[in-house]
């Protein structure tokens, strides 16, 4: 058994001490793993490595265990509830995202270190919150007005109201099997279709019992839903065709 | 500096140090600070913060500044000079606004037509709580108390002369006819109360 | 006053009458006033406003007075001289930045930067639900809301005036660039490379 990475000590922005406390705090949920740098722990390691002048395989056999296990859960940490997003992205286009994100989050850390400093510089400026004490009053002017528009504001208090509609009363829902049937027999026949192309024209009740429908094909593996963007054209497509490329709608 | 040296006693150099510490305290103060809390923000006494005031209220004296020391019952505070109210008018002048919010225009409308009409009226006709919308008219200046139901009822409103510019009315006679909804105010108000209560139903 | 008399060319004068109107304007101001406010609120050029300004720059420094003329978020203000920062600190509490967490730091210089932005773009990034941040930045009046994704989509956050005040920014523009990870990667190369060459040699 090797003593290499237990000893390996380490001194980052966010933790200090050896690699051992770093591993049980994040498993422990107490550290964030998204404040450590993990690159800095492996250039840690290798100048541990370094120091000690010999390759010990199982030391690094070890490290390599425990480092791209924490790289996975930090990789994790950047899609807390979207991991079925992350999942149902190319693996190319999730590696992608990923760094997109993991870059971006340096970048807001980075700005907020900057912040920090300015707060910390600028402790001993005072200025004014609000207005003066003995500051003018602020005068609200109106522009000229229709006199048209008072006797319009008068009637709109005469309108009588609508009698009590019983319209809602008579609202029928047709049946989700209906669309059920609809949609595998439209698929049946193309393999995908704009969700919104198929609906026009129907009432709002119809509508929303037809997307039931969907999410109930989806959950039964045998569509996939896809929308390049929040109120883009839902997609439809049969589950065997051919992946899309754009961003896939999870659950809803 | 082309003046000659002089020994400049401790006292004067301490209070212009305070004097300072007070012009700091003043322009970043949003209400007027009394000597109290001038003595125990600068840690001083009663006669130490007095003889910096005096130093700051020939400074900011009325003509020797755009900046005025004030007095006034809260304690001290920083004013802008008189000289310069016409250019503060100017700042804090705001730009017209286009038009009324439909709450706004229905309560004056009412007003108009009906005054003078107590709150309560107001909030039956339009079967809301009112108070805000009427408070917010009364600060413009569209309305105004004008006398009470009777001697100890509610407050009774009427339209103002800056109304009647606002709305390019020559007097309130020259309101726009609404003869459609009833031969004349008592008619229009039953009617408009009429409509008020179905709609609460 | 025992210096010679001398004829004052009217430029000058006309300056010191300016700088004061200028001072009155910063003393009641509840916000850094721009080049283009100065100018109508006085009714002068850019120049003239300019001349004035460099009076007021002089008169204010930090050092020189109590009170001390700062070019931040966009325009210009007085603040309290750093000297006078203990007196104002026992008067006066600082609720825009007081305890501001390292999540609000994070999510504020997310606005700062990419802003608009929201809400679910904020999370997106902090990888955390980011509600309470944001409407804990709203209360301190850091961010503000800034219209929406689209007509019904998600409201929209930009940081306010008051942020570049207390961060001491002239503008949005005066933020550092935040570059992507290049220097960092370009550092761990080095770092690795330096251990390598070590073992090599």
């Amino acid at each position: 058994m090797t003593v290499s990475v237990h000893e390996l000590e380490l001194d980052l922005d966010a933790f200090q001490g050896p690699f051992d406390l770093l591993l049980s705090l994040v498993l422990r949920e107490e550290l964030p793993l998204r404040e450590i740098d993990l690159a800095e722990v492996v250039i840690a390691f290798v100048e541990h490595l370094d120091r000690k002048g010999e390759l010990d395989l199982d030391a690094c056999g070890e490290f390599l265990v425990l480092i791209s296990a924490l790289l996975e859960l930090k990789a994790r940490a950047m899609f807390p509830d979207e991991d079925a997003e992350l999942a149902e992205l190319e693996p190319e286009e999730a590696a992608e995202e990923l760094a997109r994100r993991l870059a971006e989050y340096r970048r807001a850390k980075e700005a907020a270190q900057f912040l920090r400093k300015r707060i910390e510089e600028r402790r001993t400026f005072f200025f004014r919150l609000g207005p003066a004490p003995l500051a003018p009053k602020v005068e609200r002017s109106l522009a000229p007005q229709e006199p048209e528009k008072l006797a319009a504001a008068l009637r709109v208090l005469a309108i009588e109201p609508p009698a009590p509609s019983l319209a809602h009363m008579a609202l029928r829902f047709p049946p989700v099997s209906q669309f059920l049937e609809r949609w595998r027999s439209l698929l049946r026949r193309r393999s995908r279709f704009d969700f919104d192309q198929e609906v026009e024209g129907l009432s709002r009740v119809e509508i929303a019992v037809a997307f039931l429908a969907l999410l109930e094909l989806r959950k039964q593996d045998e569509i996939a839903i896809a929308q390049a963007a929040p109120f883009a054209p839902i997609r439809i497509s049969r589950a065997d065709a051919e992946r899309s490329l754009s961003w896939t709608v999870r659950s809803a | 500096m082309d003046r000659p040296l002089r020994l400049i006693p401790t006292e004067t150099t301490q209070s212009a140090e305070l004097a300072r510490t007070l012009e700091a305290l003043l322009v970043v103060a949003s209400q007027p600070l009394s000597l109290e809390e001038l003595q125990s923000a600068c840690e001083a006494d009663a006669e130490e913060i007095g003889d910096a005031l005096e130093l700051l209220w020939k400074r900011y004296a009325e003509g020797s500044s755009g900046i005025v020391l004030e007095h006034v019952a809260g304690g001290f505070a920083f004013r802008a000079s008189a000289d310069a109210a016409e250019a503060c008018a100017r700042l804090f002048e705001r730009p017209a606004e286009k038009g009324l919010s439909q709450a706004a225009l229905e309560t004056v409308a009412i007003v108009a037509y009906l005054g003078p009409v107590s709150r309560p009226e107001i909030a039956r006709i339009r079967g809301v709580n009112v108070d805000g919308v009427v408070a917010g008219l009364v600060e413009r200046g569209l309305i105004a108390e004008g006398g009470r139901d009777n001697e100890f009822g509610a407050i009774r409103y009427r339209t103002t002369p800056l109304f009647e510019r606002v709305f390019g009315l020559e007097s309130l006679a020259s309101l726009p006819r609404v003869d459609d909804l009833g031969a004349d105010v008592g008619e229009i108000r039953e009617r408009l109360e009429a409509v008020a209560e179905k709609r609460t139903a």
